[in-house]
């Protein structure tokens, strides 16, 4: 096992096997993304309360999911970059953060949307969405201090920090907002709380969920393919890959 | 002379840095002139009636706190970066832990804790009534604590930053919000009559763990920016 | 299907303004997230022939001018 | 006091390389400074003598490849001279930060006037010139007590006397068994062996 965590350590072998993985990953992840759209738009029947609106569901909840763990992913892998040096966790920690600040992007629009059929107003300073807004906060907090180093070192460094003290905060920030919500608006109805959804409704949501994680996992990687090219165009292996591209 | 153990050492740099905002201690009186004017602010904003602003008071006096908080925490660090006594203490075989430590005791001493005293004259312009005024300093004087240990940690991310101001504000106000709730609900629940003992217990709970946590990412925080 | 006719299906009884939009909405920002790395690479890996060509072209100059 | 055997060396760098924007500073450098021992580290502008100095001496912990091993708390005279305009040279010296013990007045007068600086003691430092600047903190040799000093490039913004009183102190420094590392463009006219590490700075091929 442990030459497979060292070997992780290498560029090349990475970038190889990021590739390899993708090839039959994107299929997946589209395929899944149709047919639980398909499924949860057409198939399913309409919520007794909220009506139809209740669909954005299979955008919003996969959205806020997996949003918050691609924080926790990030951290850790800013964590593994500290604690072991290794050059290659920076590496996905930068490709982590912009596609989980868009994800909670979406989720935080899709929120809105959903909350004008159901409660008249676009914004509404609901528990949940208001701490999905401090997320996005949070992202874009590391996304901006990565871009204002220009040694990408001590930026991937000094993200992995950052990252580190937001997942201790996570939590804490998030039982703050649920209880300063209760102490302002005790009665009113709880937006997201999970009314018990039946299962005809739940096992596209489940779907959508997972492609939603697939779509991370794409797009995650992707981003470390570019930004290993990035780092690493003056060497060799680069240069190779750079050559077949040119002539191939 | 054998070099000074922990103790000492952070005993004396923070002499070191009470000496050096004594040699001009008008600038300790920034911090509370921005507080006092953003609270003149608010009047102007929502109307002089007095009963709104009663209403507002706890949450307005406690988001100028953390603004005037936030504006001083940027220069923590700076002055000792530029002029390269930051590289030396880098060197000093004393643990880095307890030094940035005693940095954020005495900028908290010169900045949150004056704050804490000086709010009742302008939490009583704001009509907050009399029996709230102790739970106010109180929470302050924790808050104020936790809030100089998280602005510490953006301080030493971006203190090698020619442009970093503007980005710490960006960085460590999400990690403000957990204290800025219960502060101003301490608070809160002050002006109502009921007891602020579990808001205050939950500050205090915040703070021990600042404490223990912040002065790490702090030290680490330095030391990549020095190296860069 | 639940939607008997096209029709229904747009109107979803008057929901559908909201659901679609942002159904398109996330739909755009996913083939953005998609793309982005996609054309971020290409594009990299262009330059960097371009450059691996222009120092073959270089090195092949410099030995035909030394001889 | 002879200048004891070579016993473990008061510095080592092991097989450094560091890359800076895409140029190669120096490679698989490896570097052994015993007690007694004093080594000028040359080479031109921009050839990294400053970024190896702070890697010698821990400020820089990433970015490069190899391994330091320092047993002594090292004495480091950067580019910036780490005074406080608002404080007085005395006070400067005395509330230093670099962790060693408490020095006396009396040193602290001694040092100030060896540097020169006698006179100006009680003077707020942003009334001081910058070679002055230099100066205090040149001081510090004099008062320090630690073994191995990393100096760069001590010597600019000092007048002829001055280099000279601090090169004798350099001599007796390391014949006390001491150790120094220094960057500096000037010739060293000094009494004992000088080791000299030359950087050539390369572009990667």
């Amino acid at each position: 096992m442990w030459t497979f965590f060292h070997k992780l350590g290498s560029p090349p072998w990475l970038y190889a096997i990021a590739g390899a993985i993708l090839r039959w990953l994107v299929p997946i992840t589209l395929i899944a993304l149709i047919s639980g759209t398909v499924w949860g738009l057409l198939f399913t029947s309409p919520d007794f309360r909220q009506g139809n609106s209740y669909r954005i569901i299979y955008i919003h909840v996969p959205a806020a999911v997996v949003a918050l763990a691609g924080y926790y992913v990030m951290a850790i892998a800013g964590a593994i970059s500290l604690i072991w040096r290794m050059k290659m966790a920076d590496v996905v920690m930068k490709a982590a953060a912009p596609v989980g600040a868009a994800l909670t992007f979406i989720a935080l629009l899709t929120g809105a949307i959903w909350g004008k059929p159901t409660w008249g107003t676009w914004w509404v300073w609901d528990a949940r969405i208001t701490s999905m807004l401090i997320l996005l906060f949070l992202y874009l907090g590391v996304v901006a201090l990565y871009e204002s180093f220009d040694n990408k070192e001590a930026a991937g460094k000094a993200c992995a920090v950052l990252s580190l003290v937001g997942m201790v905060n996570i939590p804490i920030v998030y039982k703050s907002v649920d209880w300063w919500y209760s102490l302002h608006q005790p009665a009113s109805i709880k937006f997201t709380g999970e009314s018990t959804i039946d299962s005809s409704m739940l096992y596209p949501l489940l779907l959508m969920i997972a492609a939603f994680y697939a779509l991370f996992t794409c797009c995650l990687l992707m981003n470390m393919r570019a930004e290993l090219l990035q780092r690493e165009s003056r060497t060799q292996w680069v240069k190779r890959i750079a050559d077949e591209k040119g002539r191939g | 002379m054998s070099p000074p153990h922990t103790g000492q050492f952070f005993a004396r740099v923070l002499c070191r840095q009470l000496l050096l905002v004594m040699r001009r201690p008008i600038e300790m009186g920034n911090p509370l002139l921005f507080f006092a004017m953003v609270i003149v602010l608010f009047p102007l904003g929502l109307g002089p009636a007095p009963d709104k602003l009663a209403n507002f008071a706890p949450g307005l006096l406690w988001i100028t706190a953390l603004l005037s908080n936030l504006l001083t925490s940027d220069a923590v660090f700076r002055s000792d970066f530029d002029d390269g006594s930051l590289e030396q203490l880098m060197l000093a075989p004393q643990p880095l832990f307890l030094s940035s430590l005693s940095y954020i005791l005495a900028h908290w001493l010169t900045t949150g804790f004056l704050l804490a005293l000086v709010s009742p004259v302008f939490a009583l312009m704001l009509n907050l009534p009399i029996s709230a005024l102790g739970t106010l300093i109180l929470s302050l004087l924790l808050g104020t604590a936790v809030l100089s240990l998280l602005g510490g940690i953006g301080a030493a991310l971006t203190v090698g930053l020619k442009r970093g101001g503007m980005l710490i504000s960006l960085l460590i106000l999400p990690f403000y919000m957990p204290v800025l709730i219960f502060g101003a609900a301490a608070v809160q629940a002050a002006v109502t009559g009921t007891p602020p003992g579990p808001y205050l217990a939950i500050l205090g709970a915040m703070l021990s763990l600042a404490i223990a946590l912040a002065p790490l990412a702090i030290a680490t925080g330095l030391r990549i920016s020095l190296d860069a | 299907m639940y939607f008997n006719t096209v029709q229904a299906l747009l109107m979803m009884d008057g929901h559908g303004v909201y659901v679609w939009p942002a159904y398109l909405i996330t739909a755009v920002i996913i083939v953005m997230l998609l793309v982005a790395p996609m054309r971020r690479r290409s594009r990299l890996l262009q330059r960097l022939a371009a450059e691996v060509r222009r120092a073959e072209r270089k090195t092949v100059a410099g030995v035909r001018g030394g001889q | 006091m002879s200048i004891s055997a070579i016993g473990a060396p008061l510095l080592e760098a092991q097989s450094l390389s560091l890359l800076r924007g895409g140029r190669e500073l120096f490679c698989d450098l490896s570097l052994a400074v015993h007690a007694g021992q004093l080594w000028q580290i040359e080479g031109a502008n921009g050839a990294g003598k400053t970024s190896l100095l702070r890697i010698l001496c821990g400020l820089s912990r990433y970015g490069f490849e190899g391994k330091v091993v320092r047993p002594v708390a090292p004495l480091y005279l950067g580019h910036q001279p780490a005074v406080k305009a608002l404080l007085s040279p005395r006070e400067n010296l005395r509330w230093h930060l670099n962790g060693e013990g408490l020095y006396s007045a009396e040193q602290i007068d001694s040092a100030l006037a060896r540097v020169g600086l006698c006179g100006y003691e009680d003077v707020t430092s942003h009334t001081l010139s910058a070679g002055q600047h230099r100066r205090v903190n040149l001081a510090r040799l004099f008062l320090s007590d630690a073994r191995l000093w990393l100096l760069d490039e001590p010597f600019t913004a000092i007048d002829a006397q001055g280099v000279d009183e601090t090169q004798a102190l350099l001599a007796s420094h390391v014949a006390a068994g001491g150790a120094v590392v220094m960057t500096s463009h000037q010739k060293l006219q000094v009494t004992c062996e000088v080791h000299t590490l030359k950087l050539v700075q390369s572009l990667i091929s």
